[in-house]
This record gives structure tokens, C-alpha cells and sequence, in this order.
């Protein structure tokens, strides 16, 4: 199968959509002409024009709201906010306005709403452009919440993202932009609330999201030739909660380790942590284990950012302490 | 730096006389709901819209079903006069199954997108960039909607104003804003919050006309109104509309309104938007008492029986609880 | 020992710490004359003037952003955010410059500040003035996020928070604030980080925060009927977490069961099970549970609303049933 | 509604000099960043201030060390102009411990507090209510202190700017609000954002003189700023200044620059802010040359000296991660 970048998998996702659908509107900040700073629009813009490709000022409280008014009337607003971190700007509109309106009205409008962004560190980039911040939007009820690993899931996930009548926050990775991976030619979807087991194992589930399924995957490597078998699970979707997946898995393997780019305290480690000992307290061996961020804001010495984010060498060892 | 004041042409009588049924709608929807707050039938906090009609009315009667607004916590003024049902908007105040949002909006959230009522919020300026987006939409659409966002002077404040109004007049969307000044942002007055003597002055900064009305008249108001709207339907972009008013209630039922003087609110009751229209009437309307009582009898039974539809409308159930969150 | 309001304590703490420290100043929406919604700043203005209790215009964002500039500046400003709710207009302030600038200078300067707010449901104010955001903010490092249960508490943490050099969001709760509590008329403090036992038993431990802390205590009044002995303890501090306190009483009793307003999913009950389980595995008898709101937008039909917040009777159940 | 538009007043040769050295010393010093940055020596990205000097160097001139500052991930400049070290910068850019934040904040957040520089910011306008904090401080502890807060053309549109400004403008705080209006944000041209022709008029709203200058012309900010922060020294309140200028660099390092032709980069190169002052000298100082090969060598030696230093810092250790949290 062809192989295509993250980056262009999300491009080709907005491109079909916006051709089979014409209500498709595009909003964000350099996504025109300049095709966005991660290239996830390139071209719309030369072939949908200026009226679906929507140039907006640095108001991203704004245009998200706008998002919504538009999602309320017809239109199926693509949104993107460039950072994750740039969503504390746009709070108010996301949390309180957009995952609330179909509730407060009682149900009589549907808020069919994506708001893409991308999240991760490891690019020395500070503070404010670093965090990951999906744990927090998944605390509350009226948003989905994704992130997929992979170019395949990219596309697909936001295909069915741009088609779900809900308002979903559509979380891509900085650092999985430009990697690649099979994408077939033929129109296809990944429904966005089943997590995946992309690896099989005996011994223990690793569970990750995002570029964490990556080190996960690295670390069952490393793992397997101490003898250990691993079962990896890409969680994809964090709210809603894919617990059959992850229930049958850690049944099997008895033994659970969590890994994200969050913070540890209050990630969605912690969520997983609280629903697996609730619904499998008997199978489990040994405490689950989370592998996250250090609870500090993200340093800009490459040196230290690597030292708080979670490592292969982590999750291996955390692993084998269990 | 001027703002154009907008001074009242005169209205016709037939359109008088629909303004001020509108506008006594509004006040007796608003004293009943004050009513049944008090016998404890509602959550929450009741903001009244009391003392303000005149400006729900007069763009209200330049709006169509399919346009839109969005407006506040004080919005069942805004919702009545833009066509919504007296008896839904008391089923939502009572928390019931037949409200418009079927009980879990309540007094804050008033929303009937049927008729182009994409909701009240409880967010200070929320519904500002809402509205755009709706303009943003009617524009995408290429169909003739205009969208009208009511917010208070407090309102102007608030970051998201600003984004908002900016992207209205960069893409000249049909929107028009709506501040109505009332002097008060819950108890704090306007010269605190800002030093503009007009606030329609906030326009100029993004090359967005701004418009002072007297928002207690309503003719002012529907003239003003009517070119905005007008103006914004004809893909001419939005405009920044101040109605200069007062709340004669305080910001919500309970308030001790310790931050004005009893001479003040007197003052303005004499100015009540309802009471000079009824002057006008009676200038034109020989018959203009039997009129008014035939009226208030109208409204009065009417509402009698909304009351009465939404006490007997049953609370919704835990089955409702969990549906409509995605 | 006097008794007065949760309010009034609050009042007390301010007065008494103004009167000391000429650098604090008040920032918030209808603060001053009127003396706050919710009387907290009661003739503080009289006392101290237009100066010092400043009335700020509706613009959150902007004003937190002030109180950050003062804090570094010499200043140590106590601002107010009318309800939690409002949090989300200024999160860019909170998570992204008040909460990180220690960090991000390399620690050249301290932010002593303190974020005042109140959340909680339970009077039909919908969905957008009744949510339990705590758990968002404890997900940031940099804050100390802290929900006062009686006016004791409330007055000596709020006396702490001010001391504080570090940033304090503190978060107070709209139906406690008529409720009374003994208050000594001598000067004290109540640390910031410390959980308390407020009542000891053997059977099982309920951890619970701010007005949920009254629940639990009736909830184990009422199994004290049915012989159970609970354990109640009031988290006090959401972040810090006092595990030393938690872990004590959970390898005495066994069971642990934490209440809270906010949301279950991804709400600090999560976190307390993540860490419960890891470091008091072996002593668990039975799954951590929570009681807490269901994972949907406040309603506002106050039955509803009653049905989606954590009852007494919801902790009794659930106890029974561990 | 008129914005007030700056000529260059002339400066003595004294002042020019001071300036002239600034100016250099900035963009010696962002040349030697984009060469550290290509050499993998830097993190995150890199956001040039070449060609905007005189806007930074202007204002300077105009602060005392106890005065305060706010900038953009854009801000060396700001922090040289303010009194910083181009080592302690430089050690900050490659992220060690020498650096003034010991390398946690990096290229987006230099900060000084000793000399007043309350931080650059990533987010796009979050400075601004910094320094209108900082600003409140001042008048708060009756200092005669100013604060200047920075920000780009982009900037202009987030609420909280709208916010800021709106609370300096009330309460007469001592703050200038700076726009440096270089055409862009991002790659986003300026009239794709905003229909103003200048944003200066973003003051009228509230209040608050807006004034235009031309930001490649030293002596023009010179003294514009000079008016604004004596003003603001006096009590008298804001000012918001549109600083015009170009930034010849890419948004960032390795921006592909597609959004904008090269003759217009070279039409801007022409009136680029160090040709400018260095023809003025030319005329004013007979041995011009001279003066400027010696100033060039005192800077190369001096930033040659800094890179040496940076380099030779020590990274952070895993001890220095958990401090400063809280
Ligand atoms: C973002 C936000 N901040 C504060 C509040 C609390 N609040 C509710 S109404 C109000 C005053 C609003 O004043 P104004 O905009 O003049 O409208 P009015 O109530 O006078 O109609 C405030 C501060 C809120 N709901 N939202
Ligand atoms: C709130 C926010 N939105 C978006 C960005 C991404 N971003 C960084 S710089 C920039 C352009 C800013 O333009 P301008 O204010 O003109 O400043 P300039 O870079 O031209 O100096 C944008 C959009 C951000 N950092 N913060
Ligand atoms: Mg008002
Ligand atoms: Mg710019």
C-alpha cells in the first residue's frame, strides 16, 4: 500500500469531505493560501477558495464561537486552533458554549462541529507550546475527544469526525505531522470511539495515546526480547472510553501501564485507573502503573523537556519493576 | 469621533399598535414570571427584563422567523418579541418537559431554533461571536438572514465583543449589535467600567457605524432598527447599535439595589418605554382606554393559560437526563 | 466558640490581612460598595477605600492578567472570579501565564496571588453556573487549588492562601456561604495542604471536598445506624494532595470511597484512586468507588439537577454495597 | 475620526549614538541567533526581530531600569533595548543554566525582572494585561513607573487586548501600549485581519490617544515614545502607538516566506531602520565610518565573547527541574 504522511492523510480527509460536502467550512489562522503551518490544508485553498478556506484574525474565542453559530445553522465548520495550548483563549466558547448547546437546548440542535489542534512536546518549544492537554476536555460531558497515532487513523478518524453530529476535538501531534504510514487509495472511515489493539501479548497491556503509542510500541520491542510479552493498545479515543477493549485486554494480561504526554496528576491515566480497578479489581496483579509527564510546566532545555516527558526506557522499566 | 443619534420618525398606527401588544406581552410575561419565582417554582436567579422592551420590540419587528438573535440571561423579552410562545418560555422557567429546551435550559439558556432563537446565555458577551457565526452562515448560505446579538453595556467589556465585531466588519456579515445600555452591570455603574460617555463609539476601532437610540422609544428603536437590519440584508455589513435604557427592576429578583437611589429609579419609571408609547397611542386612538383594556385582557388570559400549561406540564424524567449530551 | 458565616469568615480573613499588609488589593466584579454577590468583601471598601477593593469591568481575562503583573510587582492581589464557571474567559491567564511564570523564569520571581472563586450546583442555576471545575486547574502545575468545607477552614486557608507565595486559586462553594461554624476571634491559619479527618472509623473512608464533605458526614452518620464506622475525611487541598493523611486511614479501613460536585470522568477521584491503588494496593479490599455528578451538562430542572448531583443517600448505597 | 500621525522630531548626536548602538547591537545579536539556531544549538523556533530595531531601541531610550516591559516570543530586542545581556540572553536561547531563566524559559520567555523585563510571551497578546498589571502596581505604590507592553498587529485582535486597554483607560494607568504593525501575523497579510488602515484608531473606543508613527524611523519613535511615557509618568494616562515597520525575516526561521514577494521584502530592505540612521549619521558625523567600523568590532568582540559564555554554560540538571514550581 502507498505510503503517505500524517500531515497529508489529514489533508486528503478535509479534501473528500469538502468535495462531497458543500456545507464544509474551513476556519483558522494561516490555513489559506499559506496552507497552514503544518501543511494540513495545503491546496484547499487554491481549490475550494476564499469562501470554504477561512483566513480568521488571532480571535480565537471568536471564530470558535462562530464555529458554533455556524454549526447551529446549517454549516459543518471545520475550526482549527494552531496549538493546543492556544485552546485556553478559546475556553470559554469550547467548554461552556459549543459541549454544552445541544444539552441546554434540550436537544434541538446538533453542534456537528470539529475543532482540530495539535499537541505533544519534544521540540524544545517552552511552556506554552508544549502541553497536552486532552484530559481536560475530557472532563466535560458534550465534547468528543480524539487523538489519533497514525496517518491511517488521521484520515479516517477525521472523516468520521467531520460526519459526527457531535462537536469533536480532533487532537493531531506536532511531532507526527510529517511520519508516515499506509493510507489505501479507496474511501474508507475509522469509527472514532474503538480503541485498537495493534500489538498482542500475554504479560501486560500498555495503554497510549498519540505519539505515546509510538514509544509503547518501541518499548513491547524492547520488552519482548527480555522474554516479556506485551499487548499494546492505541486508546484513540479519550472520551468516550473504549473500556470492552481495554477490559478484555487487561483480563487477559492482568498487569496495566498508562502512558501519555499529560501531566501525570489528573491525566486520563488516572480515569483509566479508577474504571479498570472498578471493573476488573480481581484480575489485576499488581498496581496499574502511569508513565506521564512530570507535574511541571514543560522546560525549554531540550535536556530537561526530555527528562520530564515519558521515555521508551521508562515505560521498559516500569515495566519490568512491576 | 461621533456617533449619529437617532432621533424617532413616527410610526404608523397598525404597527404602533403591534409594537405595544408586543411590549405589554413582555412586561406582564416578566411580572409573572417574578410571580412564580416567588412561589418558588423557579431555579435559579430571575433577571427582569422589565423597564427594556422597547428595544427587544422594535428589532423584533424588523426580524423575520428565519433570522436570528442571541442575547442574555434577560432574554424572554427578546425571545417573545421574536416570536416565541408565551406558554414554552414558562414551561422552560418552571423547569418542565414542554419548555422550549424541555427543562434543562431554564430562565439562562432560552433557545427555539425554530424560530431563530439560538439562545440566551449565561456568559457575560457568549453569544456575541454566535450570533456572527450565524451571519457568517446566512452570508455562506447566500440566503437573505440577518443575525441580531443583544448584550448589556457590561457586556462590552468582554474580550470576545471585540474578536467578533472585528471579523463582522472584515467579512461584512448581516449582524447587527445590539448594546443596550442600561447604566448597570449587576450593581456596578456604567463610569466604572469605562469612560465613554456613548458606547457606540466601540465601533469606530473597526469601522463599524455606531448608532445611539433612545432605547425607551420605541420608534426610535424600529427606525434604527430597520436601517440596520436593512443595511445588513443587503450584504452591507453590520452595525453597532447603543439603546440607552434603564432596568427598573433590579439585576435579578432579590437584589437589595443599594447601589442606586429610589429618586433614580423613580426618575426613569416616568420615562418607562411603555408609558410613553401609551401617550403616543392616546394621541392617535380616540378609543385608546377601551383599547388598552381589551388588550391587557387579551394578554392577561393568555397568559392565564400559558401559566396554567406549564404548572400542569410534568418535570422531565431520568430516562431525559441522559439524552441530547453528544 | 462564636459561630458566624462561611461568608462572613471569608470577610474576616481579608479584613484582618489588609489591615495587616498594605500590598493587598481586591480585584473583582461588584466587590466594592456593593460588597460582593455574595457579601464576601462586605465593607471592605468602606474600610479601605476605592484604592485597595477595586471594581473591576467585566473583562476576566484581562483583570487576572493584571493581578499577574501586580503580583510581580509587588503587589499581592486577591482577585475574584464571581463563579468557577467564569474561570473558562480567563484560563489563558490562569493555565498559561499566572500558573507558569515562577517556572518559565527560571524562578526570578515569586506570584503570590490568590484566584478566588465558588462553584457547585444544587440551585437550578443550569449549566453553565453550576459546574465543579477543580479538577481542571489541579491538572496545571504551578497552582495550589484549594475548596474550603466550613467557615473555620475557610477563614485560616484563606489567611494561608494570601500568605502564600505561590498562586492559589480558591475555591469556595455558593450554598455554604449562609451556612455557620465555629470561629475563634483569636488570630489563626489552617494550612493549605493538609487533609483532615473529621471523623474516625474503621470500616471505610470517604473522601470527600468542599459542601460534599457535609454529605459524607450525614452519609456516615446514617451507616453509623447500620454499624458501619466511617472514616470522613475533608481533601481540603486538591493539589497539593496530602496522600500521608489518605493513605494512613486507607491502610486502616480498607475501603475507600470519594465524593465530589464535579463530573466523574477525569475528576480528582481519579486521581486519588491512581495513587491509592499504587501505594496502598495490597490493603484494598474492594474497588475504590466514587459518588460524584453524572457526566452530562447541569440541567437546570432542579430534580434533574438533584438527580445528576451526589445525594447522601448515593454514599450510603454505596457503601452498603462495597 | 483621525489618528494623529508622528514626525521625526531630530535628535542630538549624542542620542543618535546611543541609538545607533542599540540597533546594531540587536541585530549583530539576531544574526548570531539565526547561526546558533542553524547549528542545532536552539529548541522550539525562532522568531526574528531584524528590522523592527528602532521601535524597540526608540522606546528604550525613553525607560529607566525600575521601568517595566512586556513582549512577544519576538523580544530580544525588547530586552536589549531594556538594559539585558546579550550572554545571559544568549545562554537562555541554547537553554542553560546561565541563562536568565536557567534555560526553562527559552527564546519565548525571557525574562528579567531585575531590569524590569516581565517576560516575553508565547501567547499572542497575553502580555499585554501583564504590563497593564505591572503599570496598575506602579500608581498603586506611587512609584513613578511606567510600563510598555509590545505586541504585533496580529495582537490587536484578541479580546483581551480589547480588555487591557479598556482598564488602563479607566483608571489612567501608566502604560503605553505599543503595536509594531509589520504587515503580518504569521503569513497572514494585515488586511485579511482588519479592515483599519491604522490601528492606532483602535484607541478611539476607549478613549485613549492613538498615534502613528513610522517604526524604521528611530528618531520618529524616539519621540513619539518620549511624549507617551511622559504622559504616563505624569499621571495622565495611556497612549496606544502603531509603530510601522516590516519584519525582513521570515515569520520565523525556516518560514518559506510564500505569502509575500520578494521585491516587496527588498522595497522594505531599502528603508530598513540601520540604512536609515546611518545616512542621518553620515551627515552629522564627519569620521561616520570610522566610528562605525569601531562600534561593529566593540559588538562582534563583545557578542563573540557572549556566544562563548552561552556555550560554555552548563544545561540544567534533573535538581533544577522541580524547582520553581510553585
Ligand atoms: C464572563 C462573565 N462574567 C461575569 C458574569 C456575572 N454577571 C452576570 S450578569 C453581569 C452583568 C452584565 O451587565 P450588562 O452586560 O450590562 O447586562 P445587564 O445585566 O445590565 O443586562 C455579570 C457581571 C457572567 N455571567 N459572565
Ligand atoms: C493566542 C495565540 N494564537 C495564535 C498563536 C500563533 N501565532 C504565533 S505568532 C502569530 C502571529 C502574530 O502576529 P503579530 O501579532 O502581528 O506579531 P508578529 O509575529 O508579526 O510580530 C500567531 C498567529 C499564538 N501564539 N497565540
Ligand atoms: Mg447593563
Ligand atoms: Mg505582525
Amino acid at each position: 500500500m502507498r505510503t503517505i504522511t500524517y500531515s497529508e492523510a489529514l489533508n486528503e480527509a478535509l479534501h473528500e469531505e469538502m468535495q462531497k460536502d458543500g456545507n464544509i467550512v474551513l476556519l483558522g489562522e494561516d490555513i489559506g493560501q499559506y496552507g497552514g503551518v503544518f501543511k494540513v490544508t495545503k491546496n484547499l485553498f487554491e481549490e475550494f477558495g476564499a469562501k470554504r478556506v477561512v483566513d480568521t484574525p488571532i480571535s480565537e474565542n471568536g471564530f470558535i464561537g462562530m464555529g458554533l453559530g455556524a454549526a447551529m445553522t446549517g454549516l459543518r465548520p471545520v475550526t482549527e486552533l494552531m496549538w493546543i495550548d492556544f485552546a485556553m483563549v478559546a475556553m470559554d466558547q469550547i467548554v461552556n458554549q459549543v459541549a454544552k448547546m445541544k444539552y441546554m437546548s434540550g436537544g434541538q440542535v446538533n453542534v456537528p462541529m470539529v475543532i482540530r489542534t495539535q499537541e505533544g512536546a519534544g521540540r524544545g518549544n517552552g511552556a506554552q507550546h508544549s502541553q497536552s492537554l486532552e484530559s481536560m476536555f475530557a472532563q466535560v460531558p458534550g465534547l468528543k475527544v480524539v487523538s489519533p497515532s497514525n496517518p491511517y487513523d488521521a484520515k479516517g478518524m477525521l472523516k468520521s469526525a467531520i460526519r459526527d453530529e457531535a462537536p469533536v476535538l480532533f487532537i493531531e501531534n506536532k511531532l507526527l505531522y510529517f511520519t508516515k504510514g499506509e493510507v489505501p487509495e479507496q474511501e474508507y472511515t475509522v469509527t472514532l470511539d474503538k480503541a485498537s489493539v495493534i500489538r498482542n501479548g500475554e504479560d501486560v497491556t500498555i495503554i497510549a495515546n498519540s505519539r505515546m503509542v509510538h514509544f509503547a510500541q518501541e518499548a513491547a520491542e524492547e520488552l519482548k526480547q527480555d522474554g516479556i510479552s506485551a499487548e499494546v493498545i492505541d486508546l484513540r479515543s479519550i472520551s468516550p472510553i473504549d473500556m470492552d477493549t481495554i477490559l478484555t485486554s487487561v483480563k487477559k494480561t492482568c498487569r496495566v501501564v498508562l502512558v501519555h504526554e499529560a501531566h501525570r496528576s489528573f491525566g486520563w491515566g488516572a480515569e483509566l485507573v479508577a474504571r479498570i480497578q472498578k471493573e476488573a479489581f480481581d484480575y489485576l496483579d499488581t498496581p496499574i502503573e502511569r508513565v506521564a509527564s512530570e507535574d511541571v510546566p514543560f522546560p525549554y532545555s531540550l535536556k530537561l523537556e526530555k527528562e520530564v516527558m515519558p521515555q521508551v526506557q521508562d515505560i521498559v522499566r516500569v515495566v519490568k519493576g512491576m | 469621533m461621533n456617533v449619529q443619534v437617532k432621533r424617532p420618525n413616527r410610526l404608523n398606527i397598525e404597527s404602533l399598535k403591534v409594537g405595544y401588544e408586543t411590549m405589554l406581552r413582555i412586561r406582564r410575561f416578566e411580572e409573572a414570571c417574578i410571580e412564580l419565582y416567588k412561589q418558588g417554582l423557579m431555579g435559579g436567579s430571575l433577571h427582569s427584563y422589565t423597564g427594556q422592551e422597547a428595544i427587544a420590540t422594535g428589532f423584533g419587528m424588523n426580524l423575520e422567523q428565519t433570522d436570528y438573535i442571541t442575547m442574555t440571561y434577560r432574554g424572554r423579552g427578546h425571545a417573545i418579541a421574536k416570536g416565541a410562545q408565551e406558554k414554552k418560555l414558562l414551561a422552560e422557567m418552571l423547569g418542565r418537559v414542554d419548555g422550549y429546551c424541555h427543562g434543562k435550559g431554564g430562565p439562562m439558556h432560552i433557545t427555539s431554533v425554530e424560530n431563530g432563537i439560538l439562545g440566551a446565555n449565561g456568559i457575560v458577551g457568549a453569544g456575541i461571536p454566535i450570533a456572527v457565526g450565524a451571519a457568517f452562515s446566512a452570508q455562506y448560505r447566500e440566503t437573505s438572514q440577518v443575525a441580531v446579538t443583544y448584550f448589556g453595556d457590561g457586556a462590552i467589556n468582554q474580550g470576545v465583543f471585540h474578536e467578533a465585531i472585528n471579523m463582522a466588519a472584515l467579512w461584512d456579515l448581516p449582524v447587527v449589535f445590539v448594546c443596550e445600555n442600561n447604566l448597570y452591570s449587576e450593581m456596578t455603574p456604567l463610569h466604572e467600567s469605562v469612560k465613554n460617555q456613548n458606547l457606540a463609539e466601540r465601533g469606530f476601532g473597526y469601522g463599524v457605524e455606531g448608532i445611539v437610540v433612545d432605547g425607551n422609544d420605541l420608534e426610535a428603536v424600529y427606525h434604527a432598527a430597520n436601517e440596520a437590519v436593512s443595511k445588513a440584508r443587503a450584504g452591507k455589513g453590520p452595525t453597532l447599535i447603543e439603546a440607552k435604557t434603564y432596568r427598573t427592576e433590579g439585576h435579578m429578583y432579590g437584589d437589595s439595589e443599594t447601589y442606586r437611589t429610589k429618586e433614580e429609579v423613580e426618575a426613569w419609571r416616568k420615562k418607562d418605554p411603555i408609558l410613553q408609547l401609551e401617550a403616543r397611542l392616546e394621541q392617535e386612538l380616540a378609543d385608546f382606554h377601551k383599547y388598552k383594556q381589551e388588550l391587557e385582557g387579551r394578554i392577561a388570559q393568555h397568559l392565564t393559560e400559558a401559566i396554567q400549561f406549564a404548572k400542569e406540564s410534568p418535570e422531565p424524567n431520568e430516562q431525559d437526563l441522559f439524552e441530547g449530551v453528544l
